[in-house]
């Protein structure tokens, strides 16, 4: 089967069938698309259920089973389950999912692979002001405008969790997919990015520190329902040994800049980490 | 029923009604982008559509540009236009998506307005001595006003319902709730946003009624009772 | 006002030859009536006076001046014309539509609607209708609107085009009358359209008959054409084939009445009438 | 524009499936409408709420109907059964009007003539007048079509995969090619399914084949929302 | 088939009394013709006949059955009925048209068809017409074809409400020929409305004269009214008080002229006619 969006979830929770899902995110797609393919190879017969948009959209539909193999993100996620939480460290955090869980979702190894929320900011006014982390924002004498996705308003890590951990006034700004391009044009000197994103890199940014664990670590882990894991642990266990933090800029790389197609990517992937 | 409730109470609530996403900014925020659209379109097409109607010329053409505006996504549109045009240029990009919105029913209003009057009002008028403009002044336009407006109440609703995508790409207005509930699942919120823009369109609509009625002149109200607007005609 | 046309033809755009070598001369102060059936050119040839329809060829000429160097609108402020359907202007009351062409003339309002008011008693309007939009009328009213803005301007041609066409037959009988009197009156120059032959022939002075095409098949007073149709299309036309127009005595308890060659009674013999003065009252 | 070329295979799929979701869409709301549309044209008294409560439909904005209808009536937001659900509330808010007024549009003296010959009332309508207001119908239906196909892209919001993904993901991925080619893939599936239903109107009604009557024209151009 | 109107009242849900206690037998194989302004009620007398309109009170029987006990739609089935502006299906072919009643009746296609194709030589159409939409048919071509309609049930009674009120007064004359003819041949009980009275004298054996809520002014024979018209009403209504039956001879250099009160010439006395029997050819 073709790499594309378009297959069918079936709804009941199936054993023959994994569905994959992934979210409305680029990057989150290609690793899905990944665990597809791998599952494919190893015999499975594999549904895509793609671009179900954000994480309190789909886990419903992974906690129903209509979804039953998910590319997740273990800081994002154990919060979403557990905002209290005060786990902060990639092994703590994992340590803490399987508790946070509901019951009939199991979460299978974690990569070393991150993505996870991050306070960024330009080069230029990491220089002008001696930026290296969110605490020496405090030192800023211009207003602070916070870019981001509209929900980033209402996150425990939000306007409010900056001003009750670090202390930190800022406006918001939905910027919602163009927040880097927001951050470039100055409408905000302080962008909610993910860390795995390319243009971190290419248009030199700054990704302040987070000293007081405002986010928790997020690594890639694959979330599965319970009914399935036994099956595919150790197709999709292989795939996350393999995939690494520069490894995962590679693959949004090829995405935004290559423009390769999802599907070519993960079949690349695959073929050159030696899983297929 | 439940939901009704909590759409009630998230939208009584006093943190609602004030500040940068307060519903105040939200309501002035979406009229603005919809009176503004609306006027650009309107400065377009209703000058066209008149000319279009007197002259009879050129509604081919504007029957096709019109069928091929209406299928335009305005979501697409509007993301394509920000790419092209740039963040910093937002507002401009949400404008041109909307003002595409309106034309189609606006240009159809205006000339379909004096297609439908009778030719030989039209005629009677030209052999009394009218000159062009003033049978376009004193007949063409009077009598096709009420069509006219029925093209800007179309126009209108569309915009109004349409301008929801703007909170989108950060520009507010009352589709912020709405945008910002999805992800939070939060569907007081949603539901409350999208009761703010079915009243605040059932309102201008409302309105435009009344003006539709009025526009009618005296003489031709006896006639026909039941106020028309247009499409755009994908009737050939 | 004597009219003339001298080989007038219309040819329209798609091709239609509506009028083809059209040539005659209407006496200034009679009513002058085109007949014929639909399509036959008409409306076509009325149009030319007033500059609604320019011709291809030929002129128009109205006292020997050619009216294609005259301004059209100009030229149409001075000609009355009453149009199938009245023509009136919905959103206008009727006194604004009569004074229509007085107010375009820059005549003050004030002036104009006093004027108006007069008219709509000339053509038989009580003055409480002044107000009243068109749509709140009969249709014989409508037309007698039609009429007294054709006459607002005071013209001395006036162009009337099939304008009793839509109306009931008594009121139709009743506009009729209406318009003989108006004739007596007011003294102008009326082109008169109809496809009533009986209508032409109670109106008009002068009646054309009309072919396709605008051709001539016959012109006269009604006694010359009924007396003497000049083709077998004329003689169809007025119904004279029918034997319609080919009347017998037949005596009746009643008194002598006349009928067709059908046996159908026409009407009854008046032996007591000494002279052609209209009378009214009922039938003896 | 060589992302479009590359692409080509998944544009194709998208425009299927997107064509797959808006023509059920469309003919659901088609078959829905024509009973609704005949109750509130023959019982006066309904006309006003059939017509009132379809127009109220438009005026509530799309996707806050995909989130909020599978929430209360408790079905996955995500199938595109909730995308074609809402379609076709907004299809039946065109159609509906349009059925109505395409009703109305019949000659009284043909209703009347077919009575006197003796139609019975089923065979009336069926024969006669549903035929007869088949091109206000058919206009109706035409914008419709075109609506629901440039509306369906929001389905990418709720996760409901079409055309519109081409346009969030081509924003993620900066690829402006990308979101021109949805656009122009939707509007020319807008304008090819327009076509089509103007030819199918000639095939099926070849009575209005060249004597388009003006009258029909301005009628079709009638909005179906009369909220007032 | 004798209709007779028994004490028949029709009283409309708005309260419009159209019908106030008719009574009136209308002959067999014989055509009666109802004449009156508009809005007098011929239209909703002559729906009553095949419960288009039912009574409020009093009852209509044809050859002594009670209308009101027959199933409506099985009634219309057998009698014709003929509609101003033809009243054709527009999206039914011309042959599709006059075989409607045909088909819901059950015959088969085919010979629906083929039947309907001899009415169209019965009245006079080309049978180059037969696919046609209506559309594409001229006024009177129109009117013939919804003649045949009424014609193709072979129904008993012939219903015709204004048949010929919108077509060209040329063509108007030949359908009403026409219908003469067909009268002689087909033999039909026929109503007919209308609001032209010199169509009803033409057309009418027994001619209704009606005045508003479908009074009865007069019956009688077209001589018989015009001969002696009942009322003040009677006569306006047919002419007479314009003098329009009321005439006089006049010698012409071409023969006998016979004019109206106004002196208008009406026809032609023919000297020569020494029976009523139809003439063609021109006038003498
Ligand atoms: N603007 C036009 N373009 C093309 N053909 C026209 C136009 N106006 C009139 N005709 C054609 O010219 C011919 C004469 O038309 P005209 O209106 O003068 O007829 P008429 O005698 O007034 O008929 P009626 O009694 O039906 O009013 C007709 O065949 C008509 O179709
Ligand atoms: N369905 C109806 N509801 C209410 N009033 C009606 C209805 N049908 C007819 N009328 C009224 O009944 C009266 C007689 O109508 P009818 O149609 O019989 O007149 P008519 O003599 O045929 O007139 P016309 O010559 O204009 O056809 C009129 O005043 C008319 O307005
Ligand atoms: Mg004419
Ligand atoms: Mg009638």
């Amino acid at each position: 089967s073709s790499g594309s969006p378009l297959d069918e979830g079936s709804g009941e929770v199936s054993t023959d069938t994994i569905v994959v899902g992934s979210q409305a995110y680029y990057s989150n797609e290609i690793i899905a698309e990944i665990y597809a393919q791998a599952l494919e190879n190893a015999g499975f017969t594999v549904d895509r259920q793609f671009n179900i948009g954000q994480r309190d959209a789909y886990i419903p539909a992974l906690e129903s089973g209509e979804v039953t193999l998910f590319p997740e993100y273990s800081g994002n996620l154990l919060q979403y389950f557990d905002p209290e939480t005060t786990a902060r460290t990639s092994d703590e955090v994992y340590a803490a999912l399987p508790g946070a869980l509901p019951e009939g979702l199991v979460v299978l190894d974690q990569s070393s692979a991150t993505d996870q929320d991050s306070y960024t900011v330009t080069a230029a006014f990491a220089d002008e002001y001696g930026l290296a982390s969110i605490a020496d924002l405090a030192d800023v004498d211009v207003p602070l405008v916070l870019g981001g996705p509209a929900e980033l308003a209402e996150r425990p890590y939000g306007p409010e969790g900056l001003l009750s951990v670090y202390g930190i006034e800022v406006g918001f700004s939905p910027t919602g997919d163009t927040t880097f391009e927001d951050l470039e044009a100055g409408t905000v000197n302080l962008a909610n990015i993910y860390t795995a994103d390319p243009r971190i890199e290419t248009a030199g940014l700054v990704v302040l520190e987070d000293p007081e664990g405002l986010f928790l670590a997020s690594n890639v882990v694959p979330v599965v329902n319970a009914d399935v894991a036994d099956e595919v642990a150790d197709v999709i266990n292989q795939v996350s040994a393999a995939l690494t933090p520069s490894g995962l800029v590679a693959l949004n790389v090829q995405s935004t800049v290559d423009l390769m197609a999802p599907a070519d990517i993960a079949a690349q992937w695959l073929a050159d980490n030696g899983i297929s | 029923m439940n939901l009704l409730v909590d759409a009630w109470l998230w939208l009584t609530d006093p943190a609602q009604w004030s500040g940068q996403f307060g519903i105040p900014t939200l309501l002035l925020q979406q009229l603005g982008y919809t009176a503004a659209a609306v006027g650009i379109a309107a400065a377009i097409a209703v000058p066209t559509g008149w000319a279009i109607g007197h002259t009879g010329r050129g509604r081919e053409l504007a029957v096709a540009l019109s069928g091929a505006a209406r299928a335009l996504p305005s979501f697409g549109l509007l993301i394509l236009l920000i790419l092209v045009l740039g963040v910093t240029r937002r507002p401009e990009a949400a404008l041109i998506t909307f003002v595409l919105l309106a034309i189609p029913s606006l240009l159809a209003g205006a000339y379909t307005g004096i297609e439908a009057i009778d030719r030989a009002t039209i005629d009677a008028a030209r052999a009394v001595g009218m000159t062009r403009w003033q049978v376009l002044w004193r007949v063409e336009i009077p009598l096709g006003l009420p069509l006219l407006i029925g093209g800007l109440r179309t126009a209108t609703l569309q915009v109004v319902a349409t301008v929801t995508i703007a909170a989108y790409v950060n520009l507010g207005g009352l589709g912020w709730p709405i945008i910002q509930g999805i992800p939070l699942r939060r569907f007081d919120q949603v539901l409350a946003g999208a009761i703010l823009v079915a009243a605040l369109a059932l309102v201008l609509d409302a309105a435009l009624a009344l003006a539709q009625r009025a526009s009618r002149p005296r003489g031709v109200r006896v006639l026909s009772r039941r106020p028309r607007r247009p499409l755009v005609s994908a009737a050939a | 006002m004597v009219i003339v046309f001298d080989g007038v033809s219309k040819q329209f755009p798609d091709g239609t030859r509506a009028v083809d070598g059209f040539s005659l001369t209407l006496p200034a102060h009679r009513t002058t009536v085109f007949v014929g059936s639909s399509g036959c050119g008409k409306t076509t040839l009325l149009r030319m006076i007033n500059r609604m329809v320019d011709p291809t060829a030929g002129r128009v000429t109205i006292d020997g001046d050619d009216i294609a160097a005259r301004n059209p609108v100009e030229l149409r402020r001075g000609i009355g014309y009453v149009m199938q359907n009245s023509g009136l202007l919905p959103h206008y009351t009727v006194l604004e539509n009569i004074a229509t062409v007085p107010v375009l003339r820059g005549v003050r309002r004030a002036e104009a609607h006093g004027r108006a008011r007069e008219l709509m008693a000339t053509v038989g309007l009580d003055a409480s209708l002044a107000r009243r939009y068109p749509s709140q009328l009969s249709g014989g009213q409508q037309q007698r609107v039609g009429v007294a803005r054709g006459l607002a301007a005071d013209p001395n041609i006036l162009l009337m085009d099939e304008p009793f066409g839509a109306v009931d037959p008594l009121v139709r009988a009743e506009l009729q009358q209406e318009l003989l009197r108006l004739q007596r009156e007011v003294d102008k120059t009326i082109v008169f359209v109809t496809h009533d032959i009986d209508e032409a022939f109670l109106l008009g002075d002068q009646v054309v008959i009309l072919e396709r095409g605008a051709q001539i098949a016959q012109v006269g007073t009604p006694s010359q054409i009924m007396e003497n149709p000049a083709s077998d299309f004329v003689a169809s036309f007025i119904g004279a084939d029918r034997g319609k127009r080919s009347l017998r005595l037949k005596q009746t308890p009643h008194g002598t009445a006349v009928v067709d060659a059908q046996g159908r009674t026409q009407g009854m013999l008046d032996d007591t009438a000494t002279d052609s003065a209209p009378r009214d009252g009922t039938a003896p | 524009m060589s992302w479009i070329i590359d692409n080509l295979g998944l544009i194709g799929q998208l425009s299927l499936e997107h064509l797959r979701q808006s023509l059920l869409a469309i003919v659901v709301g088609f078959v829905v409408s024509i009973p609704l549309g005949y109750v509130a044209w023959r019982f006066t008294p309904l006309r006003g709420t059939v017509i009132t409560v379809t127009g109220l439909l438009y005026t509530i904005p799309s996707l806050a109907l995909l989130i909020l209808l599978p929430t209360m009536f408790g079905y996955s937001a995500l199938s595109d059964l909730n995308l074609i659900i809402v379609l076709t509330l907004y299809a039946l808010a065109i159609l509906v009007r349009s059925v109505v007024d395409g009703l109305d549009s019949v000659d009284a003296s043909v209703r009347g003539a077919s009575t006197a010959m003796g139609f019975s009332a089923v065979r009336r309508f069926f024969g006669v007048e549903l035929p007869l207001a088949g091109p206000v119908i058919l206009a109706g239906l035409r914008v419709t079509a075109v609506s629901t196909i440039s509306l369906a892209t929001v389905g990418i919001l709720v996760g409901v995969t079409n055309l519109g993904y081409l346009f969030t993901n081509g924003l993620q991925r900066r690829i402006i090619p990308e979101v021109l080619a949805g656009i122009l893939a939707v509007v020319v599936l807008a304008l090819v399914v327009d076509l089509l239903l103007m030819w199918a109107g000639r095939l099926v009604m070849p009575w209005t084949r060249g004597a388009a009557s003006r009258r029909t024209v301005s009628r079709a151009t009638t909005v179906p929302v009369d909220v007032a």
